[in-house]
């Protein structure tokens, strides 16, 4: 075990499958010199064939690994901030999610898209959308968000391996916390969530930059007598319903805790879920702790008072012990 | 043509005395009536109500499938548009298997799942028909990447409209295929529509001259005459199996049917006269073949007869496979999202 | 009042506003001719200067609406097929959503982008999306999805009215049912549900094509005694809440009927609305009746199994009612 | 200059004697050096950690914005790039305002809300920076559409990087100009680089040349010289504004700074070297101005020197002003969402 940053640890995992296999090929744009890190060294160990700067062309990129993929490759394409998925949202939404089935089976798609998302650096609104609910949408399109340089690793290895177009969203930028990574392979399955505090008074669900977020309010609320269990979903396509709803039966109670933006989120999603699946187990209203529906501000006062933070996961936790909310 | 070629950004390894070799003429031709002959008889299975959605006609353009295709294997790979039945044939698609996907049935080629608008044979190297303008551009190059990678000298094809030409990831893929010099010839079908619009309401320029300023040689061929066709592609393909990288083929041609075929049932006005097709019609790809085949004395009137009856069996033939065939179980809806 | 097909509703929508304000200019790919009939003539009232057809180039399209809004026009986009919203992506989700935010509401957007969504029409994966998800959680835009002539054209004006990206979304295509339009000016306020059905016993909430489905749902459920309430939202941003809530405060009960996929679905956040802001009026869980997370099939029959229809709806809500949800 | 417009797609309305006013003189490099020493301040500012989000500057870029939007009004429209500020100065914006706007204070331009990649001044007709590479080009298309329907002789003018010109949308942007004849100047500042990518290895061919295809016309000029700027620009403009029509103006200039500020903090490896930097300093836009002034006896030392330290103080006030300023009222992040 070593003390990573997740860039880090993407870094590695991303040199370790390009060792492993010929086929896997990295591109987008700058990732010779990489703006995060994220694939700096790779042109040096692997060639400027396998590891390809290119042009500023999102339409193209995302459309030519879908075409890399189904002849035979498996591009990775990095596409720097999450946002430019919108630029290029063309080939994800209208090829990638739909060729394989169209094509009625014949069309396979190891692909994987990277880019980094979400708040909390002044970037302004363009460059700080939480953007997997469009993708979670989309249907053929897997969707991973790791919170913790060891299961970016391994979370990306599976992506990389996976026959599917995996999307990976880093959170936190390239000053993310360094943390332990195991040594040796990793492989983190897609579609698992990780219980990352175990609990029996009130489920958190809690995705990418808001698991740390709800690791502190689960000390908060430890200090109130609130014993929470943190569930982090990591994959939200393929979505480990089972675990989420397992961990409600035993709690009764559950907040979801999203850096997306409210409408048609992902805590929305998950919220819905268990209200039809183990409504019968709810002893509360379900509450989603969410950007509300606006952009990300530039002014750090601001962009504090927008995204959610462990002290918004615990008033929504005390509203519903109070039963204040239950209406 | 070759001069045109060197003139626009430069040259391609041609040989101009390169023509089709009389051996492979009837079956260029059997390509080209395959197409039509499958083509007129979707017209009338779309006008008659048998076919479940829409379909996009080829009739008009054989020539430039039947002619680019000729120099491809079953390795290399085309990308086609949402008039792709004749990409497909030209390919070496099955009609059959075709034909049962355009009735939307368990043995058509994608298993009824895709239609018209996306008959693909990946063992074949169709990468599809598509329902997006411009979408199969994208995907050649993925392909030309991949080609370029495991360097066995394969080739990607993008085949697109003139209406395709438009959209921006063209000029995206001139850019990126001239600088990686990656094994792909673009070819632009230009069948004087986009849609309903005349190609120069909505196109300004010359198509093929927007790769020259990429370093990308651009031509123009006359699209109905599948020589030029073949001629011109044979020193595209040539050029990019060598690894010489990208050239931009404009094919002149002319879309005889609607651009939807019953769009006369809904549309408001029209848009072009019936003269103008009738005109137009005159130098159609079979047309201007058979004429150059006999004038020149490379077939004759029989041997063209003959291709055309026994094509008109496999077609009545693939209808009926399609027609009997089975549609999809039910539970084929919940497939083939994920590997 | 007149039978009209919604699509002459739309047709009429806009000539009206276009006569009415000589800003409100129409462009798209052959509005000219229109492929659907919602733009047909048009060109020829207000001539090819305020009617233009464009060539095909969905990115520059919907970037050029942002600026002709931002510089004093109210342009109206025509998009077509919904699917070529999303190869139009980039400047609805980074420009028209942000711009006003980030400038700090210096630049105003009255504009409108129009396309057509759903299936039933064997016209394969690409083109047979319901794309209001993804534009849902974009928080910037408004999302219009009216069930009836009457409510398109009364929406439609609104939305050309409002100084907001508007996108409005025709379901059914060419051959809608013709329906009753009210003769005169005739508005629909943007955020306002319509009851379509009263009812007191189960709520049903239906967007767009599911509308029909819901109200011939309630028929046969009204033939076992259930009487249900169909709640059509018409906009989905902004939403009607409170018709929501207060109907299922009625009932008890609330199934959702989307054609849209489940994963984010417009169904999946009215349902996490009302499981956390009703979660004490409701009597068992909360249904989705969505498109599973598939593209839309080609083969009639399997594009018949994938989308949703009354039966499916009736179906929920009997397995409501008979109490075997509640797990 | 006038002759390579010719040569490439039609003739541009200019008057080879036309060239900066010498009256006009001071004042353009007062808008250069205010480029110029704001630029500075916020590379100081930021490495510093005084500015909550990152900058990207304009330094040695100075002579394209001020030589385009000298043929400006207020009522003309812009739009720049995530490199903002020059463009946003030299089109009239308030310097204090975009410095309390970087700083993210209430009395920003923008209030706060956008920071260093989105000061725009729509009442002087700055749509805005962009963080979107190329996502300045639809919206000026867009306010050039506009211009052209209300007749009153507008113009708009995009400015983007190299880098944006491999972006798709310019090439439909120049198709839908030239269609539309659209009042419109695309200006691609080619600095030499796309984020850390020499130009070279990302951008195949000319970018000048671009346009020809589409039948607009397109220039190359020093983009180091505002007197060739200007009247490059003049012609482009004037055209525009007189119905004729889009130009495309590629300017070769160099990035002087990194491409974001504190990029040498991160990034694991140097993509070009201090020797490269130094040399291109030598033909830094300020540089040659000075030199060309002094040199014809267009402007004096003296006259320099004080519009440099007018020009000082001004952005030290602007500075002191944005410092000052307070932070928005928390509710604001609620705001402007929707009208
Ligand atoms: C991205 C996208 N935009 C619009 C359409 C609708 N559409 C289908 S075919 C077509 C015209 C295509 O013209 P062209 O590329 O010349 O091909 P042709 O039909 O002439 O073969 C249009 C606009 C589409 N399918 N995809
Ligand atoms: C659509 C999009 N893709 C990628 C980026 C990331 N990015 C920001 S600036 C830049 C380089 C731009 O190069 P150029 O257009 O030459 O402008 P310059 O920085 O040289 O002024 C890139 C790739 C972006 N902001 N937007
Ligand atoms: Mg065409
Ligand atoms: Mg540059």
């Amino acid at each position: 075990m070593a003390r990573k940053s997740l860039i880090a640890a993407v870094n590695e995992a991303i040199r370790e499958e390009m060792e492993r296999d010929p086929r896997v090929v990295l591109f987008g744009e700058d990732v010779e010199t990489s703006l995060f890190g994220d694939t700096a060294g790779l042109s040096a160990v692997f060639g400027t064939k396998r590891v390809r700067n290119t042009p500023i062309c999102e339409t193209l990129l995302t459309g030519m690994a879908v075409g890399a993929a189904a002849s035979g490759y498996r591009p990775i394409c990095h596409m720097m901030y999450g946002n430019f998925i919108y630029t290029g949202f063309d080939a994800i939404a209208n090829q990638a999610a739909k060729l394989r089935y169209m094509t009625g089976g014949q069309i396979t798609l190891p692909l994987v898209y990277i880019a980094s998302i979400g708040g909390g650096k002044s970037a302004a609104a363009q460059h700080s959308d939480t953007i997997y609910p469009v993708l979670m949408n989309l249907g053929g399109i897997k969707v991973v968000v790791p919170s913790t340089p060891a299961d970016a690793k391994g979370l990306l290895i599976s992506a990389i391996r996976d026959d599917n177009p995996v999307v990976f969203l880093e959170v936190g930028g390239r000053t993310g916390r360094a943390a332990e990574v195991p040594d040796g392979e990793h492989l983190v399955e897609l579609g698992k969530a990780d219980i990352k505090r175990y609990g029996k008074d009130v489920t958190l669900v809690a995705i990418g930059s808001m698991v740390a977020q709800a690791m502190k309010a689960s000390a908060q609320l430890a200090e109130s007598g609130i014993d929470a269990e943190v569930v982090d979903p990591r994959s939200l396509v393929p979505l480990d319903k089972e675990t989420i709803i397992q961990s409600v039966k035993k709690t009764g109670y559950l907040v979801v805790a999203d850096e997306s933006r409210d409408a048609c989120s992902a805590a929305s999603y998950i919220a819905s879920i268990v209200a039809d699946e183990a409504f019968g187990a709810l002893k509360a209203s379900v509450r989603r702790v969410t950007v509300a529906d606006v952009a990300i501000p530039y002014s750090p006062a601001l962009e504090k008072a927008v995204i959610p933070d462990a002290g918004a996961i615990v008033a929504a936790v005390n509203s519903l012990k109070s039963g204040r909310s239950a209406a | 043509m070759t001069e045109e070629l060197e003139a626009s950004g430069g040259p391609l390894v041609s040989d101009q005395s390169n023509t089709i070799p009389k051996t492979q003429l009837a079956d260029i031709y059997r390509r080209m009536v395959t197409i039509r002959k499958a083509e007129e008889a979707m017209g009338d299975l779309s006008l008659s109500g048998e076919l479940p959605g829409p379909v996009h006609l080829y009739i008009g353009q054989e020539a430039t499938a039947v002619g680019v295709c000729a120099h491809l294997a079953d390795d290399d790979w085309v990308a086609s548009t949402h008039r792709g039945h004749g990409h497909f044939l030209a390919k070496g698609g099955v009609p059959k298997e075709m034909f049962a996907e355009v009735f939307g049935k368990a043995t058509g080629i994608c298993r009824g799942m895709g239609g018209s608008m996306h008959v693909a044979d990946v063992k074949r190297g169709i990468l599809g028909a598509n329902g997006i303008v411009g979408g199969g551009i994208g995907l050649t190059m993925g392909a030309a990447l991949s080609a370029s990678l495991d360097g066995k000298g394969k080739v990607a094809v993008a085949f697109f409209g003139d209406g395709a030409a438009n959209q921006g990831v063209l000029m995206e893929a001139l850019n990126v295929a001239s600088l990686w010099k990656l094994p792909i010839v673009f070819v632009c079908e230009n069948n004087g529509f986009s849609e309903f619009s005349p190609s120069s309401t909505v196109t300004a320029g010359e198509i093929w001259k927007r790769a020259e300023p990429f370093h990308v040689p651009g031509v123009e061929v006359d699209g109905n005459d599948v020589f030029a066709v073949w001629e011109t592609a044979f020193a595209a393909v040539h050029r990019a199996r060598t690894g010489q990288g990208p050239t931009l083929i404009e094919a002149a041609t002319y879309r005889l049917r609607g651009h939807v075929e019953y769009e006369h049932t809904f549309l408001s006005k029209p848009y072009r006269t019936d003269d103008e097709v009738k005109q137009k019609a005159l130098t159609e790809p079979l047309v201007v073949f058979r004429s150059h085949c006999l004038e020149h004395k490379l077939l004759t009137e029989d041997a063209l007869s003959d291709v055309e009856a026994e094509v008109e069996v496999q077609i009545a033939e693939a209808i009926a496979f399609a027609q009997d065939a089975p549609a999809p179980p039910v539970q084929q809806a919940r497939r083939f999202m994920f590997a």
